[in-house]
């Protein structure tokens, strides 16, 4: 992965998330408190501003630039989360124009470690854990078994939706969400839709 | 949707732009987006900040003033506010004897808040972080992400706040702030959802006869749904649960919070308060003091909250100190 | 219909034994239906009553205190007063020196104060009657009962009350509280109805995109009905209105009173009085002082209303004097 | 008329008046402020009260009291105006235990001219003047035409009907109807439609 594809992925993950907007929003107020799609938004049009307004010499950068502009724009848990995900990952990222794919399984595990020791979160509290943990397992397995890029991203986003769609019977345990108890059951996880967006967007720019 | 905005977008920045013109005793930075008292830092006092999510007005910006916060980060509607917002504001108010932040238990909250305590230790600055969870309605276990910060906040606020204001060091402003958290707690219906400006549609639907119990200051569902009571029951099925989670014995003093969350009128919190003293009185708790009115809200939710604190005498004392702020006056 | 509520009948009663509960510094008699300074008769001092219907809280119960009301008289939800309770009333504080009945000018609260003041006059007590109509929503002509009063009740009260607790004579501070009046003008909307207790359900059905314009406190549609529109626009119709109906030049003094109705969150409210800052300071004109909250209510009914009075500096000097009352407190 | 009649009109006007609270205070929503019904329930209410626990010695002191009573109970406009009404109807009556078919005719003009004194309606602005005015007109009118009390209290009943109905094409001109302006118009009014009920009482307990 290079600078190009690097930014190329952002800016896909960016339009589907505000494209999704209402769709991610709708989810919170189900659970949670109806602004997830609003706070992604705001983060992922900043996230494209950052982009559009940056020359960037590493691939590491980049994804420690958009976790910062994250951190600064979304508020709320995402926020953090999602900001410390991607700075994480950009700075598990060797210095240099581009990355290989071990590289990237080794990033990915980053991220999702940043994730868990801010959050406390794990498998099956219903959170984009959910989506992100299977994520970063299916394209690490792609890739011990000799998939390249375009092939282990899709089976991440694969991953991912399947364990966002799986939060739908989970009842949450962290979050605002576990306030609701078993109320929450029954209703995707928002977090787990977003990071399953965003492994979509991967899928999508590098599919051939 | 409709309310008095521009574009929903707009709604924080604008409120703010409000509050600057109302309150020439407060400095609003429009670009760090905080409130603080004109008047701030003041060498040598503890500095008091807090914020989270906007939408509960007047908390938090309208108890910045003399006797009470230094400095309020109001985040967007229902979002808690992000760590440079809270590093500006804590720099902006710090007097070089420490800040204490007051943080409601929300995951966002929490994280944003922790973050920017890390920068501002970066910078120097010592931080003590107060958590308030208070809400009942909420289990405090390994199975949530724990009790919820609601009505207690008010309290918090106010008497380390004054504590602050006195000359109090950081070590005590947190420590009598976390007493205060300690010693109440709440519980809240909500009769309607209320609307965010970005979302533009009730948060959910609540038929006509029937309300959330146990509900937070965020327009999500409470913990359960029931039917409409009269109000004298749901006063006695609040005060069980908050009686039963910080039991209190006859003789106790108490100051009792009825607040509303937006939209209830004040004729029905002071019935409820009627029914809130005489249900107290029946146990033999005393109240001390008590506020009613919209204080700890959530936009145009129809639905209140009740807090009980039981109060030292030094409690006492540092709630009557002055205060003067857009939200909570008097002794001045 | 949900409301924290028993029987709807019992509403204002049990009401009010929530805010005797609530205010040991209140005296409420629960027979005569009225409330009063603990205090009062004070020999020698002017007496301020004030009253009408119940739903407009803080309004007028939560404005008995010192410097500004020494009785208020609650009616049935949105319904004037009877002039028994208002000669109960009129004779609990008169303290020999005369007392003001201040009416907010509806036919009914008209009527019935009338009628208790012709009663009062026959057991001694002198009356003057302030009678408030700063509504410009409704035309002053024969063609109706003329201006409503409004959020000017809150300024009257207030500055009268002052003047009154400084040793002002009668004929004086019902000369103040009528000047006060006369510059005087308020306009509002509404997005919503509110629903009484007793009807249940909403006075009128407004359609999710339509407002409206220049309505009154009593839960009564307005003038018209229109779309919504941005906050900015609907700004500057209401003081165009008002500026109309009380012309005002570049570099007189004003007090802004941006009001809630009830359901209105207070960051719409503050947005709100940013607007109206705004379109003042570009004409010229100067905001002395100015209250952005919910004083003169009606119910839950979502909506605002605007209330301008040019003030002279002995209304500006008597507006910043000590008041201390439920509803609105400073200086003490 | 004597007290036992007067009583008997009376709690059938409360009667009236009640079982249509929820009736008047819709009219009352529709241009007011909702609380007609209510008002005049309750008013009503302690009438009956009223009536249970007293013993009157003359016709006129029944409705005095009557009268009195709805000053201290009703509130809002209708409470001095039917109070007042009552009141006046009450003294302009004889002394004594009954009233003759002219003795009517005097206190109903005097009742009338109490409410235009006080409230300052004239016909046609919309109010109960509307309803009660023709009322007054078509007792008078049937009495000087020989009628005995049914026949003219019928025509009385018929002539509130009918001026109440005609108050839906009025604009309101007095009370709080008129804050509307031309809105007011195309509703019926409250007020006159609780005087028609008033009158249709006195048809209906006098009825042959
Ligand atoms: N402790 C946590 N660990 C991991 N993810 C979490 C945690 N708490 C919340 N989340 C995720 O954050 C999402 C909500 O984000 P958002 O609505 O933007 O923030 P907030 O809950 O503060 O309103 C949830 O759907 C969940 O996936
Ligand atoms: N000035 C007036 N003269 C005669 N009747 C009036 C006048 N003003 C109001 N009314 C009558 O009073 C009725 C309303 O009574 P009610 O609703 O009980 O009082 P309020 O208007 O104070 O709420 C109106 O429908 C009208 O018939
Ligand atoms: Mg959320
Ligand atoms: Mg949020
Ligand atoms: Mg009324
Ligand atoms: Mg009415």
């Amino acid at each position: 992965m290079d600078v190009a594809l690097a930014t190329a992925w952002l800016r896909a993950a960016a339009g589907a998330v505000i494209a999704d907007t209402d769709e991610l929003t709708k989810l919170d107020a189900a659970i949670g408190d109806g602004d997830h799609g609003v706070n992604m938004r705001r983060g992922f049009t900043a996230v494209a501003a950052v982009l559009d307004d940056t020359a960037f010499t590493g691939v590491g950068e980049v994804f420690v630039k958009v976790g910062g502009t994250l951190i600064a724009k979304v508020g709320g848990a995402s926020g953090p989360l999602y900001g410390s995900a991607f700075r994480a990952f950009g700075k598990a990222l060797p210095p240099g124009e581009s990355a290989g794919l071990g590289d990237l399984v080794a990033a990915l595990r980053a991220a999702l470690e940043a994730v868990t020791r801010l959050g406390g979160a794990t498998p099956g509290d219903k959170t984009l854990v959910d989506a992100f943990g299977p994520a970063v397992t299916a394209f690490e397995e792609a890739v011990i078994g000799g998939a390249g890029l375009p092939e282990a991203a899709a089976g991440a986003a694969r991953a991912a939706g399947d364990g966002a769609r799986a939060t739908t019977a989970l009842t949450a345990r962290k979050g605002r969400a576990s306030y609701l108890g078993e109320r929450s059951a029954g209703h995707q996880d928002p977090g787990a839709t977003s990071t399953w967006l965003i492994f979509q967007a991967l899928a999508d720019v590098t599919a051939p | 949707m409709k309310k008095f905005v521009n574009d929903p977008a707009d709604v924080v920045a604008e409120a703010l732009a409000g509050l600057a013109a109302a309150h020439p005793e407060l400095r609003v930075d429009a670009v760090e987006q905080y409130v603080a008292r004109a008047d701030a830092p003041r060498p040598g006092k503890v500095a008091l900040v807090s914020g989270g999510g906007s939408g509960h007005e007047p908390l938090h910006g309208g108890f910045v003033g003399a006797g009470m916060l230094d400095a309020a980060c109001p985040g967007e509607v229902f979002t808690s506010p992000v760590p440079d917002q809270i590093v500006a504001a804590t720099k902006a108010v710090d007097g070089g004897a420490g800040v204490v932040h007051v943080v409601k238990n929300y995951t966002g909250d929490v994280m944003n808040f922790r973050m920017a305590a890390e920068l501002a230790a970066d910078d120097g600055i010592t931080v003590e972080t107060v958590l308030v969870d208070d809400d009942v309605a909420v289990e405090d276990s390994t199975w949530t992400a724990g009790r919820r910060g609601t009505g207690a906040t008010l309290l918090v606020e106010k008497i380390a706040g004054a504590l602050a204001e006195e000359g109090g060091k950081l070590a005590e402003v947190a420590a009598i702030g976390r007493e205060v958290n300690a010693a109440s707690a709440s519980f809240a219906y909500a009769l309607t959802a209320s609307t965010t400006p970005a979302a533009g549609r009730p948060g959910f639907d609540l038929p006509d006869d029937e309300i959330e119990a146990g509900v937070g200051i965020h327009g999500e569902p409470g913990r359960r749904r029931e039917k409409i009571r009269p109000a004298k029951e749901l006063v006695r099925s609040a005060l069980d649960a908050i009686l039963e989670a910080k039991p209190t014995a006859a003789g106790e003093q108490v100051i009792v919070l009825v607040n509303g969350l937006g939209a209830t009128p004040l004729i029905e919190l002071y019935l409820v308060y009627g029914e809130v003293a005489t249900v107290l009185a029946e146990r033999g708790i005393e109240i001390s003091r008590r506020l009613v009115g919209n204080y700890v809200t959530s936009l145009d939710m129809a639905g209140l909250s009740i807090t009980l604190t039981r109060v030292t005498a030094e409690m006492l004392r540092l709630w009557d100190a002055p205060v003067n702020t857009p939200g909570l006056r008097w002794g001045v």
